[in-house]
């Protein structure tokens, strides 16, 4: 069997489909041996993948993109589409973005965030600019979650998982960001996550990665279809309630990724634009385009 | 004014032993007397000391100081502030001084060149002579000296001899002072007090009737052999013995 | 006695906390307690204890001696104190992620990596110290030892030594504490266990009763070998000071 | 002359380590220049070092000054002594992340909380050391004190203080390097500006030279006040020790 | 042997002054012979015994030692290790020095019931003899002793004379010792150096040609008359004054 070494995080999605991976031999099945290394934090991923230690990680395109424009050989892979979404307390005033004029929003993953960036810039088409007109404070996504939670903060941007914990706990979508894509020139719900490995893995691996892509596609069926599968995974969610657990499972259904490689590239290079019009340099790096490699197209019909 | 009457002083060493430093101890200075201790090398002198000036209250027994007594002390060793210059070791614990008191003070121990030098520069005499300038300066009520005139040459410490007795004289200082010199005891003080061996006790306490001005080296003399005699061991060899004619022991 | 005092003043504070504040932000002591209990039998707590206090333990023992040694040559050595100097600024300075980022980058996401990185860190802490101790040497001392012609290595267990004991022991208590706060952030960023990876992944759920579970048992063990092994270590040490 | 020696060293190790390791990994120092200086232009460096070290100074001058006032209890009080050790063991040994969390849950996402954080993570080792301190004072210079009845805060200040100098200056400078790493979590985890904001961005996009752009420039902000403001007033305050 | 022929030494103080200490100073030492150095209050004895112990280079002009030679040296000052039992400070230099000797030596100052004790619970008197074990310990072919008998009351130092005398009439240990006492520097000395005021030269240098154990009560009055004669100041007062028969002063 070919060995993949993953590095993920513990908490990540990354872990529950592997548990149903290894419960129902997948990993067997297709051939492969995963020497699996978990991690405590989302960065640990990237050393893991640029020091050498692991093949295949999971994180977003636009990293990719960057990477490669500062002369890396990096490759993605679509994983999920779920994204952040703004969530406010089900009594709370705020309706529309426009409310959220003079409130204060906790924004996850601070000022590089792609979902904060995404917010920014459809609301600057209704004429408002979030980033000075709203009190912003940025934090450690656990901590914000809280903080809405006990009323700190009257709106929270934050990643899908903590958005449905709070879904859970009766909280309100303010606006999901997959909403927003239409609107800054995407077709549909783009895949901002993926598998990330380097092209040398790839081209040595080509089969191993196919296999691999495709056991992950047939977990996440398992995942989509089966309730019972769920109720397998609950303990690695750490959902405190059934509650939760639905929440979970419904935003983490709505967020396979279903679209052909081509219609992913497209909508993530017009998204592209954007973020590096929003976010300028810092964020995309020197190259005011996605980096044209960056989609792994090596799978057979891919 | 200075009453001791100690029935007894316990120490413990790191081993946990708890043993007998001092006996019982019982005697008295009237205001402005001078009282000097004389007894063997480790014999509790210092913890006496100690005792007197209220740094170890674990005692049976009690002494007792005019209420609010200024105490200046010289320690053994010289207890200077390493960090901070000669002057400034004397003007933190004598605010009060004026310059005037300061530059005498200073002329008279020979210190004035090393008014600004750090203790670390100053010779273990030129030091000690400093842990005397800072007692002086206080202006005490009550002066406790442990050896003070060590380390310094004969000519220099017959000279601070003399001044301890010019401002025990100038003003009512009850003084008590250690000393392994029997001459220096016998030179300055009223009352010597003569201690035996660990746990100390007192051998003999022996007045001086004739003044500390009116002393010839006869009465000196004298002074030295009656302590010779009393004392054992501690004084002078033999051959200075001679009729005691000042002295009359208590006990 | 005293100490089983501050004890209970300790949990009663935390148990008024927490009725204050919430379980949910401030967990009682008694749902602690469930938690710790639950991840002692799932034998998880001991085990991520024992491979974190190894790492301690290996990177505190590299750190502390190299430092010592380092901070008794910058201390003594005028040059070496001048070469030194901007070196030891900079690592002091240097955040603690840059190193171990920069460690597990080159070394890979090894043992080895992130026990190094802990060290390093650790390091300049400890040279900082000492190297102050060595200043405040006795010079009086010293001298003794060299008329005496004692033997170097002599001189230095049993004249210098003793004189550096506070200051080794005030590097080691603090360097400790910074060395577990250290392992944390390595534990974090690249290794699969230890109670680092733990409480990441607690804070990653907002779990807290879990991450005040693994940091008070790991607290608990240092107490306890503070309280068995360094104290009476320190109190036979400190014998010969005159006792106030 | 050496410390330029040093200097220059410490260049030409970095540069050799880039040029193995290649720029993506280790930047090379003319790398890192153009990032300083692309941060330096845009205004931001001089804003976020100034934020992050304005925490820093308060932070840090709040747990010194408690740390050395607690720390002098609990060498001289047997009692406080007694009482302290175990919050103390208990603070040095919680890791920084549960406190600022807990801070940051209990006063908010506040500058407030933040500084207090910091400084409560640095205390236990201001104690620490100073206690350390404290233990070692001499004994012959108090009891001079007494004997002549100095006034308790004139003692404190010419017997005791300068006997702690080198304790409290070990402290602050092994102190000065621990808040820095803290305030680079606080600055994580809950702040929207500062050096450690910056750096955990930076780390977001594995940007390693703007990394070390704000690593070393905080780095050589405290080697300036290091040279220009400790090291001539500890000159001073060491001249009376006899220079061998 | 011991050869000394210092041009000057100068030290610079705190303030950044430099200044003399040392003028020139010759003088010689045979084998075996003991020499007292006397001289006022910090003129720069303590300094003289540094350099001839090899602890300050920074002098101009030359000490000559016998090659490897061993050094015991009793400081101004105990010097002892605080951390380290009475017993400890002396094995800890002596390695070599067996059970027998040293039950000896402690019998002869009177320690043995400090052994186990910590210096710091000694009296200064005690710690001070502790040192004195120490250079005796080491069986030293040079001893340096800074003023080794103060603090001691007058039988024990007198006692200890004693064995200074024994010791090195037993072995030949080259012995320069520097003293306040002119009485044990004529009791003790083959040869005397009286020291000027600072920046010390020599002002006299006397030989003593009575062997130590020779002397009578009245050769050592002549002798310190003598000295005191010469050294101005620092002898003891001039009722002491008695023509010289033994001393021939060699400038
Ligand atoms: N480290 C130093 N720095 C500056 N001056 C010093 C230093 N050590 C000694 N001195 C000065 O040098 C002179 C000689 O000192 P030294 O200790 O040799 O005197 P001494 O003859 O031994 O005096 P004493 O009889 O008091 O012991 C003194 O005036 C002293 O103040
Ligand atoms: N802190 C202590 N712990 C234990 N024993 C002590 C302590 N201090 C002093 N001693 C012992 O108590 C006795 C008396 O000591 P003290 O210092 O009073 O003697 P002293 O008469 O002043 O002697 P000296 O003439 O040598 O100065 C000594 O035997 C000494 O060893
Ligand atoms: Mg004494
Ligand atoms: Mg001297």
């Amino acid at each position: 069997a070919d060995t993949i070494r993953l590095a993920v995080q513990k908490t990540g999605t990354v872990s529950w489909e592997l548990k149903v991976i290894r419960d129902r031999g997948l990993d067997r099945d297709a051939g492969l041996d995963l020497e699996v290394t978990e991690l405590a934090s989302p960065e640990a991923g990237k050393i893991a993948l640029r020091g050498g230690s692991a093949d295949v990680i999971v994180t977003d395109w636009l990293w990719v993109s960057r990477e490669r424009g500062l002369g890396a050989r990096l490759l993605f892979y679509p994983y999920s589409s779920a994204v952040g979404a703004v969530m406010v307390p089900s009594a709370s005033p705020i309706t529309t973005l426009a409310d959220l004029k003079g409130r204060k929003l906790a924004v996850a993953g601070g000022p590089i965030d792609k979902s904060w960036l995404l917010l920014q810039a459809a609301a600057k088409q209704d004429g408002i600019d979030l980033r000075s007109q709203a009190s912003i404070a940025y934090g450690a996504p656990p901590l914000l979650a809280q903080k809405t939670l006990s009323g700190e903060m009257d709106a929270t941007l934050n990643y899908w998982n903590f958005c449905a914990a709070l879904e859970a706990k009766g909280f309100r979508r303010l606006v999901g960001i997959e909403e927003l894509l239409p609107r800054l020139g995407a077709k549909g719900r783009v895949a901002m996550i993926g598998y990330v490995f380097d092209e040398g893995f790839a081209a040595a691996h080509g089969d191993a990665v196919a296999r691999f892509i495709a056991m992950s596609r047939a977990a996440k069926e398992i995942l989509a279809s089966s309730d019972q599968a769920w109720d397998a995974i609950a303990p690695l969610t750490g959902a405190p309630d059934a509650a939760t657990l639905r929440a979970y499972r419904d935003r983490y259904r709505e967020g396979i990724p279903r679209r052909p490689i081509a219609d992913e590239e497209a909508d993530a290079r017009a998204l592209y634009r954007v973020l590096a019009a929003t976010g300028g340099a810092e964020i995309v790096g020197p190259a005011a385009e996605l980096d044209p490699g960056t989609y792994y197209r090596g799978l057979p019909g891919g | 004014m200075l009453e001791v009457a100690i029935a007894g002083k316990q120490l413990t060493n790191a081993a946990g032993e708890r043993f007998d430093v001092l006996g019982a101890l019982t005697f008295r200075l009237s205001a402005g007397e001078v009282g000097a201790v004389v007894g063997p090398s480790g014999c509790g002198k210092t913890t006496l000391l100690r005792i007197i000036a209220g740094l170890d209250r674990d005692v049976q027994g009690r002494v007792a100081l005019p209420p609010a007594a200024r105490i200046g002390m010289v320690f053994q060793e010289p207890r200077l502030l390493p960090w901070r210059s000669v002057e400034d070791n004397i003007r933190l614990l004598a605010p009060d001084a004026d310059e005037a008191t300061l530059a005498k003070l200073f002329v008279t121990l020979e210190l004035s060149a090393h008014r600004h030098h750090f203790p670390g520069e100053l010779s273990l005499g030129l030091a000690r002579r400093v842990a005397l300038a800072r007692a002086f300066a206080i202006k005490p009520d009550v002066l406790i000296l442990d050896e003070p005139l060590v380390s310094l040459d004969a000519a220099l410490a017959a000279r601070l001899r003399d001044e301890i007795a010019t401002l025990v004289d100038s003003r009512p200082v009850t003084t008590l002072l250690v000393t392994h010199s029997i001459d220096d005891a016998a030179k300055l003080a009223d009352r010597i007090v003569l201690l035996s061996e660990r746990p100390a006790r007192i051998l003999a306490e022996v007045p001086i009737s004739v003044p500390r001005a009116a002393r010839s080296a006869t009465d000196i003399a004298a002074i030295s052999a009656e302590i010779a005699r009393l004392g054992g061991g501690i004084g002078p060899p033999a051959d200075f013995a001679a009729p005691s004619r000042l002295t009359a022991p208590r006990r | 006695m005293l100490r089983l005092w501050s004890f209970a003043t300790f949990l009663a504070s935390w148990w008024v906390g927490s009725l204050l504040a919430g379980e949910t932000l401030l967990p009682s002591p008694l749902t602690v307690l469930t938690a710790i209990v639950a991840e002692a039998r799932s034998g998880a707590l001991l085990f991520n204890l024992g491979v974190t206090l190894l790492r301690v333990a290996l990177a505190f023992a590299l750190a502390m001696s190299l430092g010592t040694a380092l901070g008794y040559l910058m201390g003594r050595v005028r040059a070496a104190d001048r070469f030194g100097d901007p070196w030891l600024i900079l690592l002091l300075n240097l955040p603690a992620l840059v190193v171990i980022v920069l460690a597990y980058i080159w070394a890979g996401l090894t043992e080895t990596a992130a026990i190094a990185a802990i060290a390093i860190n650790k390091l300049p802490n400890a040279v900082v110290t000492i190297r102050e101790g060595t200043r405040a040497l006795d010079p009086a001392l010293d001298e003794m030892a060299r008329v005496y012609a004692m033997p170097r290595w002599r001189a230095f267990r049993h004249v210098v030594l003793p004189q550096l004991a506070p200051f080794i022991a005030a590097a080691a208590r603090s360097g400790l504490s910074l060395v577990w706060k250290i392992v944390l952030v390595a534990e974090l960023l690249g290794r699969p266990n230890g109670v680092g990876f733990e409480i990441g992944t607690a804070f990653q759920l907002f779990d807290i009763a879990r991450i005040l579970a693994y940091a008070l048992s790991f607290a608990a063990l240092v107490q306890a070998i503070e309280t068995l092994l360094v104290q009476p270590f320190e109190r036979r040490a400190s014998r010969w000071r005159r006792h106030a």
